[in-house]
């Protein structure tokens, strides 16, 4: 038992290290350490900055253009990113699409869209959930009937999807579909990929409650998808979806993030008074940043038993719902605690401010300005991904086996 | 012994509750928040109507002097309607009126005829919840005061045609001595306000007060001596915000369960699910508990006996405060991912219960107020 | 809405006042206060004493012997007799078994036994529970069959009951027991009365966790039970422990003992220090006994809303359920605040002063010794009578119908 | 990083494992407790054999000089069986005199042999948790010291055959300077140790100082200068009920779910109700968090950055204290009233988890030590 970094690794952080510092963009820096909005143009701009150093796929093999890195080797790129400030590398294209498409995807899909996730030229969003299916995901009825016209062989797809995160920006979206109806609910399921400048997709915004226009409705109306975009065998899609939920692994604990707003709430505890002390100095106040330090102490701890113990070869175990579990309620509690904090300046709500369209929050505060939102946010945290219950149940059935 | 309403009681609620079926639905709502006032006109003069301005003015200025119970039942039933109104702030402020109820009866009954409306500017910048950090000063000057300084977060500041302000007449900024309340027009000349929207579908202010110039007569109770006047309001705006918060629990409560019944997941209703029961029942247990609290507070609002009401009023704050956290994040959770779109009322709910602490107060003030009354040894 | 006690009431609840202040024996009283444990004696003593003020069944009409108090009159007794110090009156005779003879016993088990339940000449306690039934009931097996003998028709009973609540010291036990094995498992179940003095019967001590002897297993072997000792028709019995178990209600709140606790919780947390300072100025401990104490304080408007809407004559809902939940938390809370206030001394373990068999606990604090007993043994309050989990899935039948 | 164990220590916890199974089984503990030492001499011997003894005792004289992770593979074993022998009171005070090992080399010596228990005598009837709440005194005389006083609930105190003892040589009973700490034979004259059952099935002892003569060469470390001594064997202490807890929790957690699949109630087990699984997983998580939490206070309490040893052993103390609180009263409450017999094993881990915090600080009191550290402000 050994909890310390080696020489190796120590060296591999010092240099993760100085390139962040040296290359993050400061504007995209202070937006995420401030918790106001990232535009499309914030992902992408960082995106190509570790594209260029090669770097934006940490988990991929060297040879199709990743960094090869080991999971200990990532658990310190995400940590020190994420301390820094660094937008999340989006998921969808090199830590969803991406895998799926190197174990299932044909050489043509694979030599397509491949570097083209590398660079950020497509930009990928999910279609998975319908608003008839959120935890019961096999239950999705958007459906695909194979036709013959004369330039070829199309899926026409019809149905809707929903929760589609930042589908605003994408340029392409992979989606399961229903090709067959007559078995079982996961069999007769698809995996198609789908240009989103296809006629028939219409794209919807869905406003959240804390007035973010992050997630959308896409609403399939006759597209056509060529049959060359089908990943794998027709029917087989609930397989790839699993394969694709299971690698959804990547730094799910988030505890460089959450260890970064730690310290941020305790400047604000340190910068907002009652009675004229510190709020910090207020033992009940004190107390709830206590037990949650404690508490992401030992899931720090939890998440590098699980990523030590990870030979990325096998299928992760079902610890990685323990921490997704633990990981946001730790992220929930960051954000609640920090709009205790700032106490009657978590009213004001300045949507202005949060977009970036004012250099200043009306209240003066612009510390305090977008931490409500941020908590109302966050409350997806626990539902999306597979909600909490969803994860206790997996766990139930995986560990426990009652 | 009796917990039931009053026939009155009863009968002014199911009004209240048909007009806001009627006049004040989720569409109305968002029309109103998203107009440049943030409130209605005619959704005062509706209440009006009904009785709601006059309702907790002294009968002396035209009013019904309700009592805390009747304001329980009332506010209960705003909530559950999440009315953006300045409708607290400006019972709050007939408070602060009743409190120099002679001096300021033509005021009293302006509300009374729904032809005012106020809000309270106790807070500042670096007060929290304590209302007597005050920093803001009044000066003596001839005949009045001359007011300079910086109230911060007013609900609804910019709505209102009145203001009560305290200023430090004398004293170091967090003596509880020397704090004078006054009432004055909301564009008496040298106040600025900045008005802004909150999260919960509110508006509040920062206001400006640049040497302005108030007559003696504005001063509501002694000069200096306000601080007492300002906890029994305090206390009182807490019990309405606590009656309130049930009414949106009651809500939260209702709309989770009925979600439960129909939403469907592996070929079955969510509901059917026993770790769902357990938790609905929890949800349906703290709503309860939240009312008998916020019952308590609001019929120990008028007592005459300062320390008991303290006691009961920090201590529905605390467990009204506890439910409505615990009761709007669980039913999030339970909604999934509808729950938190901008369209479902219950995002609307949970904003609200969001915030229930923000103004007069969060769990842990009050908690150290309650565990800071001289009785504490003592109490059960 | 008034929440106050009316003139009348404030008589009652004077009167009531002083004659405990008059006849509590201040032994027993001391002994309650300070959370030693009661002997058979001690129990029967009160009984007697308030059998003699005709107070002993607050609840039965004044014709059998009872007090016939309303429900708020009751709920002043019960808070004023537990907040004083005074021993609970027994159930299973009162509460219990009265009500069901009452409501569907003969003429002749009314005329006997409910006087001697009144006088405690009868001791009873209650063979519900089987090693194989808990949570469900219904599914006991304890076998009685009807037989012929010269000397008249009797049922031999055959199985095993536990928990049973001071059996140790009962004449009489009220049994359900299976008649009838060919319908649901609710069907084909009888309720007897049978004398603890009849042979085959053995009574064996549970010890529990706290080293206490409080419950035991009952065990029959041919236990011959007189066919008049049947109560009502046979293989009807489940509708009479229904019956008795909506009964069960008297004072599940507890508010009264609760209200006790709180005020010797915070004399001990006013007596024990830390840092040379009353644990009670410490901000966490205060904080802990703020939150419970506004939990009782609710509590307390719960329980007279529930009282207060109570007539007497319907069944009582299942907001009942709603006061053993909250009731039995705050209960818990209570006794696991007081271990917590006592720092160390909640380490010892003074058998024989808790037995009363020493004056002085061997560490001099006696208020300190009971107290990690009374923890452990308290935990039984959240799974007897019905576990607060069966008391969810009431609610959630009767009130969220989910 | 690595978070498995060496291979010796799988060894030695699987020796140990097996040695628990055959010599210390329920049975067996049970008649240790109920015996008039309430201690087992041959349960010693059997340790001792195993090397468990001379473990902790540095390689100069004659022990292993085990690492903090060695430690904790014992005291998870210790956990699961749930020894009630002296062993932690020893190794404790084997911490104190390695912090002088020269001078106390012979005692050292004896321990690893077997031949020695000690005894931690530090408590006193007002100190609760603070260790510098001294109020017995040591009178320099001559060549030694006049030691006179009273130490309360000390573990094993009259199971022990060396006492070490603090006294305070200088100071106000609650100055951080000023205290000694000596060393000296249990039956000393003058001493008189009042021994008694604890609840969790140990021995505790008070213990009276009447002018009891003790030679400077029994004090360990300088005259006065003890605390930061006491503090650091503390933590040394803190890490190992840690490691024990997360044993103890282990096995609760195993026998509970054993429980959930066995017993059945509505015709089938009671592990199918999923309001039950789902608090089974958080009793899962409960465990491995606080595993994660006490392989870090073990990694680290021989760490020479005594605020990072401090922040993390207290902020071990409050994640395992909350799930040995919490896993103990749920498996409890999951077993419904057979949890409840003293015949059952889960009743006895309840015990011991319920006493976890009560000699070395419950959650609150370090909760106040970890926010009272200087960088609490900056550290994540």
């Amino acid at each position: 038992m050994n909890l310390d970094y080696n020489a190796e690794e120590l060296d591999f952080r010092a240099e993760v290290r100085t390139f962040i510092e040296e290359n993050l963009p400061s504007d995209i820096q202070a937006k995420v350490l401030a918790h106001k909005r990232l535009n499309r143009d914030d992902y992408k701009r960082w995106h190509q900055i570790l594209h260029a150093k090669g770097w934006v796929a940490p988990a991929w093999p060297v040879e199709t253009g990743g960094a090869g890195w080991n999971p200990v080797q990532r658990h310190i790129w995400e940590e020190e990113a994420t301390r820094a400030g660094a937008p999340n590398v989006l998921s969808f294209g090199v830590n969803m699409i991406g895998p799926v498409l190197m174990a299932f995807g044909s050489d043509e899909q694979k030599s397509h869209y491949l570097p083209r996730i590398l660079s950020c030229e497509d930009w990928w969003c999910q279609g998975y959930s319908e608003p008839g299916s959120g935890s019961d995901l096999a239950s999705l009825k958007t459906a695909a009937k194979r036709v013959q016209e004369d330039d070829g062989e199309y899926y026409v797809v019809n149905g809707q999807k929903t929760w589609t995160t930042l589908g605003q920006h994408a340029d392409m979206i992979f989606c399961l579909v229903r090709t067959d109806n007559s078995g079982r609910k996961q069999q007769g399921i698809s995996f198609l990929l789908i240009d989103m400048n296809t006629p028939g997709i219409t794209v919807r915004p869905i406003i959240t409650l804390d007035e973010d226009h992050e997630v959308n409705e896409i609403f399939f109306d006759n597209v056509k998808v060529p049959v060359k975009n089908l990943v794998g065998q027709e029917n087989m899609g609930w397989t790839y979806a699993k394969y694709l939920l299971s690698h959804e692994r990547n730094n799910v604990a988030e505890v460089g993030r959450s260890k970064r707003e730690l310290r941020y709430l305790k400047q604000l505890a340190m910068a907002y008074t009652s009675d004229g002390k510190p709020l910090l100095e207020d033992p009940l106040f004190a107390r709830k940043v206590a037990i949650l330090e404690a508490e992401l102490m030992a899931l720090e701890i939890t998440n590098l038993r699980v990523v030590s113990a990870d030979d990325g070869k096998s299928e992760p175990g079902p610890e990685v719902s323990m921490l997704k579990i633990v990981g946001t309620e730790v992220q929930q509690r960051l954000t609640e605690l920090m709009v205790q904090a700032v106490g009657p300046y978590g009213l004001p709500f300045d949507a202005e401010f949060l977009e970036g369209e004012t250099e200043h929050a009306v209240t003066g505060k612009d510390d305090a300005a977008p931490l409500t939102a941020a908590y109302l946010n966050f409350r997806k945290a626990s539902i999306y991904g597979g909600s909490n219950e969803i994860q206790k149940n997996i766990m139930n059935k995986m560990i426990l086996g009652l | 012994m009796d917990f039931n309403l009053t026939q009155e009681q009863t009968q002014l609620s199911d009004t209240l509750r048909r007009w806001i079926e009627k006049e004040y639905d989720f569409e109305a709502r968002r029309a109103i928040i998203k107009s440049a006032e943030g409130v209605s006109a005619d959704a005062w003069s509706g209440l009006a109507e009904l009785g709601l301005m006059a309702l907790p003015v002294p009968e002396a200025q035209d009013g019904f002097g309700a009592s805390g119970s009747d304001m329980f039942a009332v506010m209960q039933e705003l909530g559950k309607g999440l009315l953006v109104e300045p409708y607290l702030a400006t019972v709050s402020g007939v408070q602060y009126l009743k409190q120099d109820a002679e001096k300021h009866a033509e005021l009293l009954q302006q509300v009374a005829g729904g032809e005012a409306r106020i809000a309270c500017a106790l807070g500042e910048a670096q007060s929290r919840y304590n209302r007597y950090d005050v920093a803001m000063t009044a000066k003596a000057d001839g005949d009045g005061y001359i007011l300079n300084g910086r109230k911060t977060v007013v609900v609804h500041g910019a709505q209102a045609d009145h203001l009560i302000v305290s200023a430090r007449t004398d004293g170091d900024p967090r003596d509880h001595s020397g704090i004078s309340l006054f009432v004055m027009a909301a564009d008496a000349k040298g106040i600025t306000r900045s008005d802004y929207r909150t999260i919960d579908g509110m508006r509040a202010a920062d206001i400006n007060f640049a040497d302005v110039r108030v007559q003696v007569a504005s001063l509501i109770g002694a000069a200096g001596e306000a601080w007492p006047i300002i906890d029994v309001v305090s206390d009182y705006s807490c019990a309405l915000i606590c009656a309130e918060a049930v009414g949106i629990m009651q809500a939260t409560y209702e709309t989770t369960l009925e979600y439960l019944k129909t939403r469907r997941q592996f070929d079955q209703p969510i509901g059917a699910f026993q770790a769902l029961q357990h938790r609905m029942v929890e949800m349906f247990i703290e709503v309860e508990q939240a009312r008998s609290m916020a019952m308590l507070a609001a019929a120990r609002i008028g007592s005459d006996d300062a320390e008991e009401r303290r006691r009961t009023v920090s201590g529905a704050m605390i467990r009204v405060g506890q439910a409505a956290n615990r009761v709007g994040e669980e039913a999030i959770q339970l909604h999934g991912g509808i729950g938190m779109t901008n369209e479902m009322q219950v995002a609307h709910y949970f904003k609200r219960l969001t915030m229930f602490g923000a103004v007069y107060g969060d769990v842990d003030h009050h908690i150290n107020r309650f565990t800071h009354q001289p009785a504490f040894p003592q109490s059960a």
